[in-house]
């Protein structure tokens, strides 16, 4: 943003938030994630490690909590008066929910976070200076630091030769974040471009996406109506913007939702509610 | 007594004068830019850096006036240029100029069966997603620019190179370089567009 | 970016300047070099059409990180494999991979591979030359050597496809029979069970068919059966059905499968078989059963009244009664046993009484039905057990064995202490390993012959079940070796072959080898698609090798109920359960980074080995989180840290597998205790199994405390809403309605 | 005796040539007292320095920060410090443009004080920072790659409002010594004279200079008192504009504020102490100015106390679970000493300062100060640690007492701050001379003004009483 930008667009710029961000957008990227099957068995939380070039931390960072996992298996249990949890584990893959009205990028003092027109919350690593509010500000807590250079000692010979070409790996100072796998996405576009079509969906998808083996994870343009996901966002109606509308309530299957909807965030992710059989 | 000058020394003399001042006009005539391009601004004095073979680009370039895609044949379909496999070279010097020692020493080359291992003169930073494909389908293909004269757009961020033998730095290739041109011409302003 | 190739050469690997290689991004600005001539760059030799620096090739195989045998697509860039992702047109795993199948890359680029034969020289191990290494094991094995071929024997993990074949022929070149087969994690019991009633070992499983799926401690998402992938897929096809399929777990211990089940219950470990006929017992009774049962069968079930049932496994009776009512109104429904079950010395029983219930609810031909088999028997999958450990064990310690050679698997590590393994092999005149790893096995042969890893050799893989007709999963290397003095398993045998027979002689390599037996496979078995070019073609990009299995139908059969529950034991009052997961699996995957750093998907442990516990045995104990115990059997003591939570039977301590690595590499070694180890050597009675939960232990406080690494804090969602639940009751009304 | 009298702040009889003697004894000739501080302080720096190249080295992660605890004791004590300097400017310039006399004999080291505390709290966004390489990029720069920072981030307008208070309140202290700075030059000799012969800028004491002198001291006292106000505000918008819970709070600006005048009020009692006692400045330190000080003090802490409550009342009754939850956690969990320290220091130690014996009781005050001070550094860690320990995503809560790295460089600032104030006591007089003499003027001046209307008084007094006094009740009979 140049000065003479934010000058000219004072308006549209103070606006910014409360419209969700960008006004011209060009894709909204977006994910259905189904808690009834998800099963937790982390497959996605690999992948995203052999894609992103994530660190491993080792265990005394890990238990300091300066892991690196941009996409992290909660698993929570029921406060229960029983002796057995009968209805088993909760269990939610938390990542960067990518918010339209991101509470990330108005503080971060050097524009290193911005709204891109595809609808994600950019983390440019070269731009960041490390004064980490943006983590702070973040109800999710899905950004990471890089505390320490996790470079030197993540990828022993001949392991970094996995290391994947299309993005940096970070060094210490930085934030970093899940990117909905930018890198897939750029590289889809330029396939689209050099065959001188749009982007449709299928072309690309995200590396947990890719990975899930129940299909848990649904990852497409929200803007395309006929991408798998928003056909979903408009099944269990969840639309975008400020505050999800009232879902009418006669219609038990809309099990869709998305977290800290209350705090105005406007995430690009919808969660499904998990389904569990009360009857037995 | 003085001395004079005859006419004819002083034509003589003159005409001299005149070769001396015009014959570098001629030798180094710019370039023309492309028309369709705002060229973006920006000098850098590039160290020369010792290649395992001297590879003369001015011979191929200029003289034998060959494209530079023949060599650099990735550069219209992925990131990067690419550097010619060593088979392409063989491919004409198994028959030319075998007896000059450059080719001989690329010949050895061939027989070991390794590529020379060149030394990187143009670079951006690993943080920087540069591709070449876009840019050549951009300012050439799809502005339908004669393909014979792609040296004019290489030559925009990568120099007069058929001047050189081999590759130096001409153009800083930074944030700033980009940038100017980007503007200039329409590129992308997002930072994502280049930086991951 | 997909673009799939066929190709029959390496790749070259480029340069590091290659075609910009990710190196520390955003640094300080001393350490950014756009200097010129800093970065050097190759170009390569002499490519392949479609090999473009900077652009990503993806190239089919077949993951080997378990026997599932999942198809892989690989992505090759400048050279280098970068990551692995499911083969779409693989019957098994449909595109979808699990986290061990995406850490197949560590296991590649593993800085603790063996890169050089090592011979034991004065005690120690020292590198050698691939020709002195083939000299020795001519000296030892071959013609010459005077070797009794009887007194060879060979373990391996459950091998399968054209491996299997030269192994076959090799043992049986040397006339020996002692081929023994270990896997920690099977469903031996299991399968035992299917071929005796069922008439198949390894029957199709229909989660879409089934309305429930009651579950015995089968972690079908885990560890249990065929391929979790597949499971997971066929579970997410039983959720969305259009009526919702209902999971009831019944275990000692919650797994991954537990966790996700509609009704998880406890149950004293090794009284399910009671469980399971009582239920039996109960729909008998009201004739709800759809398959009749004989008069003797019948009479055993009468002793298993509700009353006694509640007794002997503590769960009571309206459960037990739902339970049955259940299975009869949402028939078909399908029954499984798993670790827990079979892993008793009354195994074999439990698991029959449990099959019981999918014979008289008239599951069998239905959610259970009969499955292809690969046609050609040399090469269908052997698959392993405990049973081949303990012979193995024996024969050591009887000095039956002068030469043992050994091939992915770890006996040394995941044989109990009281099988005496490490002496036994003391007793072993030369020992000879194939490995990638410097793992325990490893380190005690005499020879060590580094073997090349799944994406840089050739080879095939027939999995042991087959969902979808016989395939053969096809392995390519998807880049050139990484450690030039490796060689392929295949490559090895084969040279082993030719010392004593000619046949061989025409093969110049394993590669060779695999061309020309599968395409000259006969047509009964490989519909050739045109010409041997096109076949092989195929095969290559597709990564498989679609056969003509052979399938019958499956021939229900009754065997006697001779269940008996295992009696508890007022010395050692807890039992020990050796939980297994997907991840560290029986531990062969500990020493890859990606595999430690995964929490585990109950406790949230990570890098580390954790006793789970229940809240009340806690509570006796007086230890919390983080807490060490001293966990003491007959035959040893482990001492590791208590997670304490509810998804576990209060006589029971759940102690996963996988860590305790006395060697193998920097990421596992000295990690953790291993539970295995103290086992007590008992047997399942009818098949011979090793009983792996049949051990029991007692628990100690150690009064030693040490932060539990584990990811996440809270174990509550403290009101927030972040996994929000609805009751499917209402989903089902909802589609009345509709 | 009168009002004036009773409570003046100084003897106004001082000889002028006394007062300059004694300022200048007490920049001479340093006690071994003093070298020994000096010394423990720069220990401390050092110490704070090694630390600091370590975290600069290894990362962040040395200072024990984690995914919840992004910000830690690094912030915490850059509000203490930015706070601190507030009551600097509450002395100089705000009880200077409502004349309050009072203030003349501790003003300067109160300013003295603003400038130095600023400069600690300036290095701790750089220390805290995880690529200070870079810390330029917040500056609003031409650069050839046309990038600005965020205009919208509040830490972009700390970084301004910082450098701008840091300058300005040099500037003011500079300005205010230039009269001294000529007594200076004049009674003293070699480079201390060179030194003050420069920085008194020719000031010969016309009245020429003393009119353009006041003109400006009064103006940028003016700039100064908005500034000050704003500083802090925009300082408490780093947490009021995020929308963690415990941060979000619209009270924030006015709480920070009174917050800053009160640790900074209670600092100035410790220095007037200290001074008071090391440099024998009773004559000059009073005990009236030490109990106007202590007023000021207790009324700013009452201001305070009042906005806690009203943040406590407002997370009581606004029903937002996470901040209700925090506040909970705060007063009952991990952190629960820490908070129950800072209310104990923060709303009832001030109450010591009702009592006029312990205003007037040197010692006492001492410690009472210290108190009050401790009480603020860890209300300021009470506003950052907690929020993040205990933010909105319960699988992320986390406790953090910081590393030895972290403790090392926040104990460092105060070593730093010491060192300069004391560097800066023996080269400047640390309590303004011709103020001091205006000040002796000036009650002189009520003084003899009031014996005036005392006299006045006496007089009309005798008067009536001359014309002889008439009987009460029935009045101007004789008029009649």
């Amino acid at each position: 943003m140049s000065l003479k930008n934010i000058l000219e667009n004072y308006s549209y710029y103070r606006r910014d938030a409360e419209m969700g961000g960008h006004h011209e957008y060009e894709h909204r990227f977006g994910m259905a994630i189904d808690l009834d099957i998800c099963t937790g068995c982390n497959a996605c939380s690999t992948a995203c490690y052999a894609e992103n070039n994530l660190a491993v931390v080792g265990k005394e960072r890990f238990e300091a909590g300066q892991a690196m996992h941009w996409m992290r298996i909660e698993r929570y249990w029921d406060e229960i008066e029983g002796d057995y949890p009968e209805q088993g584990a909760k269990l939610i893959p938390m990542l960067c929910q990518q918010c339209g009205a991101a509470t990330c990028e108005p503080v971060c003092p050097v524009a290193a976070t911005y709204h891109t027109p595809d609808g994600l919350n950019a983390q440019v690593y070269n731009r960041c200076i490390g004064s980490r509010y943006c983590s702070n500000n973040c109800p999710f807590r899905v950004r990471y630091f890089n505390f320490w250079s996790y470079y030197e000692d993540s990828w022993p010979e001949p392991l970094h030769m996995q290391l994947n070409p299309d993005l940096s790996v970070r060094d210490k100072g930085v934030m970093e974040k899940c990117t909905f796998c930018v890198q897939r996405i750029r590289n889809a576009k330029d396939d689209a471009a050099r065959e001188e079509r749009p982007l449709k969906d299928g072309d690309f998808t995200t590396a947990c996406a890719q990975a899930c083996p129940t299909d848990a994870i649904v990852f497409g343009d929200t803007m395309d109506p006929d991408s798998k996901v928003s056909k979903l966002w408009a099944k269990h109606q969840i639309h975008r913007g400020p505050v999800t509308a009232k879902k009418d309530k006669n219609d038990e299957e809309i099990r869709g939702y998305r977290v800290f909807d209350e705090l105005n965030v406007d995430p690009s992710i919808m969660y499904l509610e998990r389904v569990r059989d009360t009857e037995v | 007594m003085i001395k004079i000058v005859t006419l004819k020394q002083l034509v003589s003399m003159s005409l001299l004068a005149l070769a001396v001042l015009l014959l570098p006009a001629t030798s180094f005539a710019e370039l023309p830019v492309p028309s369709h391009i705002t060229p973006p601004v920006g000098e850098h004095d590039g160290e020369d850096v010792p290649q395992p073979i001297d590879f003369p680009h001015n011979r191929h370039v200029k003289d034998m006036k060959i494209n530079c895609m023949y060599c650099h044949t990735y550069a219209r379909r992925s990131k990067v240029a690419g550097i010619p496999p060593t088979s392409k070279c063989m491919g004409c010097h198994k028959m030319i100029a075998t007896d000059k020692p450059r080719i001989q020493k690329l010949t050895e080359y061939w027989e070991k069966g390794e590529s020379p291992r060149w030394k990187k003169v143009h670079d951006v930073p690993d943080y920087v997603h540069f591709t070449h494909e876009k840019h050549i389908r951009k300012f050439v293909f799809d502005a339908d620019f004669p393909v014979e004269d792609v040296q004019q757009v290489c030559a925009l961020c990568h120099g007069e190179v058929r001047e050189m033998t081999v590759a130096e730095k001409e153009k800083p290739l930074n944030m700033g370089f980009c940038q100017r041109c980007h503007q200039a011409n329409g590129g992308p302003g997002d930072c994502w567009a280049c930086h991951k | 970016m997909n673009v799939k190739v066929n190709r029959r050469k390496f790749l070259k690997m480029l340069g590091w300047g290659g075609a910009g290689t990710a190196l520390a991004g955003c640094d300080m600005p001393t350490t950014v070099t756009l200097e010129e001539g800093k970065e050097e760059v190759v170009s390569y030799l002499m490519p392949e059409e479609y090999v473009v620096p900077g652009i990503g090739v993806w190239y089919a195989s077949t993951c080997t990180q378990c026997e599932a045998g999942c198809g892989l697509h690989g992505r090759v860039r400048e050279g280098r494999v970068l990551k692995l992702e499911g083969n779409p047109d693989s019957p098994i795993n449909h595109g979808k991979t699990c986290m061990m199948g995406q850490a197949g890359l560590q296991a590649h680029y593993n800085p603790d591979r063996i890169t050089a034969p090592m011979m034991r020289k004065g005690g120690s191990l020292q590198a050698v030359s691939w020709d002195d290494a083939m000299a020795e094991l001519a000296k030892r094995i071959g013609p010459s050597s005077g070797v009794d071929g009887k007194r060879v024997g060979m373990i391996t993990g459950t091998i399968s496809g054209h491996q299997s074949v030269l192994v076959n022929d090799f043992l049986g070149q040397l006339g020996s029979k002692n081929h023994y087969v270990h896997e920690v994690i099977n469903s031996s019991v299991w399968r035992s069970v299917c071929r005796d009633m069922l008439g198949d070992e390894t029957p199709k499983l229909n989660f879409d068919k089934a309305r429930v799926v009651l579950s015995f401690g089968a972690d079908f998402m885990g560890t249990w059966g065929s391929s979790p992938v597949h499971n997971m897929g066929e579970y997410a096809k039983f959720r969305k059905g259009d009526e919702r399929g209902t999971l009831i777990q019944i275990e000692p211990k919650m797994t991954m499968t537990g966790a996700n089940a509609d009704l998880w219950m406890p149950v004293t470990p090794g009284t399910e078989g009671a469980l399971a006929l009582g239920v039996a017992n109960f729909i008998i009774d009201r004739g709800w059963n759809l398959v009749d049962v004989p008069a003797r069968v019948r009479a055993t079930l009468k002793q298993y009244d509700l009353d006694t049932v509640q007794k002997v496994t503590g769960v009571n009776v309206e459960k037990i009664e739902r339970i049955a009512s259940l299975l009869s109104e949402r028939s078909p429904s399908m029954i499984l046993a798993g670790a827990p079950v079979e892993g008793q010395e009354n195994g074999y029983d439990s698991v029959a009484a449990i099959m019981l219930l999918n014979l008289i609810m008239g599951n069998v031909g239905n959610t259970i039905d009969a499955t292809a088999k690969f046609a050609e028997a040399s090469m269908r999958p052997k698959q392993g057990g405990t049973k081949d450990l303990l012979l193995l064990a024996k024969a050591l310690n009887n000095k039956k064995l002068d030469v043992l050679i050994s091939y992915n698997t770890n006996p040394v590590f995941t044989a109990p202490d009281v099988l005496q393994l490490q002496a036994g092999l003391a007793n072993v005149g030369f020992k000879v390993a194939f490995s990638m790893f410097p793992d325990e096995t490893t380190l005690s042969a005499d020879l060590v012959l580094p073997i090349r890893s799944n994406t840089e050799d050739w080879g095939t893989h027939v999995a042991a079940y087959q969902p979808d007709g016989a395939v053969m999963g096809f392995q390519q290397p998807l880049m050139e070796p990484l450690h030039k003095e490796t060689r392929g398993f295949g490559d090895i045998m084969l040279s082993l072959l030719k010392l004593r027979s000619k046949d061989y002689a025409k093969f110049e390599d394993y590669y060779a080898f695999l061309q020309t037996s599968l395409l000259n496979m006969p047509s009964s078995i490989v519909a050739s698609t045109g010409s041997k070019e096109e076949t092989w073609n195929s095969i290559l990009q597709t990564g498989l090798v679609k056969t003509k299995g052979i399938t019958q139908a499956l021939k229900p059969k009754l065997v006697d109920m001779r269940y008996k529950p295992s009696r508890a034991n007022s010395e050692y009052p807890m039992q020990l359960i050796p939980s297994t997961s997907l991840g560290l699996w029986d531990g062969r995957h500990a020493n890859l980074p990606w595999i430690q750093e995964a929490p585990d998907t109950i406790s949230k442990v990570v890098w580390g080995s954790w006793a789970e516990i229940h809240p009340k045995k806690a509570a006796e104990l007086g230890v919390k989180n983080g807490d060490y115990v001293q966990i003491t059997s007959a035959s040893g003591t482990i001492e590791t840290q208590v997670y304490v939570y509810k998804g576990i039977h209060p006589d029971a301590i759940a102690v996963p597998v996988g860590q305790g690595h006395d060697e193998y590499g920097r990421y596992a070694k000295g990690r953790g205790v291993n539970s295995l180890k103290i086992l007590n050597p008992l047997m399942e009675k009818r098949t011979g199994e090793l009983a792996t939960h049949a051990t029991r232990v007692k628990v100690a406080n150690a009064h030693r405390k040490e932060p539990l690494v584990k990811m996440g804090s809270s174990e509550v969602q403290v009101g927030r809403k972040f996994v929000r639940t609805i009751s499917s009751s209402v989903l089902r009304r909802t589609e009345k309605e509709a | 005796m009168s009002q004036v009298i009773e409570d003046k702040v100084i003897d106004e009889n001082l000889k002028w040539s006394r007062i300059n003697a004694d300022v200048i004894a007490s920049m001479q000739s340093p006690r071994r007292a003093y070298w020994v501080t000096l010394a423990v302080c720069l220990l401390m720096v050092a110490v704070a320095m090694a630390a600091e190249r370590y975290q600069y080295i290894y990362g962040m992660g040395s200072g024990g920060l984690n995914n919840p605890h992004m910000w830690d004791m690094y912030i915490a004590t850059f509000v203490f410090w930015i706070g601190m300097s507030h009551a600097g400017t509450l002395l100089s310039a705000i009880l200077h443009i409502i004349h309050a006399q009072w203030r003349k004999p501790i003003y300067r080291f109160a300013e003295a004080m603003t400038t130095f505390s600023l400069m600690t709290a300036g290095i701790f966004p750089m220390i805290h920072l995880g690529r200070v390489w870079n810390l330029y990029w917040v500056l609003p720069y031409v650069s050839d790659r046309g990038i600005w920072p965020n205009f919208r981030s509040p830490l972009v307008w700390d970084a301004f409002a910082i450098s701008t208070y840091l300058s300005s309140s040099a500037l003011f202290l500079f300005i205010g010594m230039i009269p001294d700075m000529a007594v200076l030059r004049d009674h003293t000799t070699g480079w201390r004279k060179k030194l003050y012969g420069m920085l008194c800028l020719g000031w010969r004491g016309d009245d020429r200079q003393w009119r353009n002198f006041r003109r400006t001291y009064m103006l940028l006292a003016c700039i100064l008192i908005p500034l000050a106000i704003s500083v802090h505000s925009i300082v408490s918008s780093d947490f009021a504009m995020s929308i963690m819970p415990g941060w979000h709070i619209t009270t924030f600006p006015p709480y920070f504020v009174a917050g800053a005048l009160y640790s900074g009020c209670a600092a100035i009692m410790t220095l007037f102490v200290a001074l008071r006692y090391f440099f024998r400045m009773e004559e000059y330190m009073t005990l009236n100015i030490m109990e106007k000080t202590t007023k000021l003090t207790f009324a700013i802490a009452m201001v305070w106390t009042y906005l806690n409550l009203v943040e406590f009342a407002a997370t009581w009754y606004g029903h937002n679970m996470y901040d209700k939850e925090l506040l909970i956690d705060k007063a009952t969990g991990a952190y629960a000493p820490v908070f129950w320290t800072m209310i104990f220091c923060g709303m009832v130690v001030p109450f010591t300062l009702c009592f006029q014996k312990l205003r007037r009781h040197m010692p006492s005050m001492f410690v009472v100060s210290i108190l009050l001070n401790l009480g603020m550094y860890v209300e300021r860690w009470m506003i950052v640690a907690p929020t993040l320990s205990m933010s909105h995503q319960p699988h992320q809560w986390d406790v953090l007492f910081g590393t030895v790295i972290q403790w090392a460089i926040v104990f460092g600032s105060f070593g730093w701050f010491g060192m300069l104030f004391l560097i800066f006591v023996k080269l400047f007089p640390c309590v303004s001379m011709y103020e001091v003499k205006e000040l002796c003027l000036h009650l002189k001046h009520e003084i003899h003004e009031e014996e005036q209307e005392k006299k006045h008084a006496a007089a009309k007094a005798k008067a009536t009483a001359g014309g002889g006094a008439s009987p009460v009740g029935k009045p101007g009979l004789e008029g009649a």
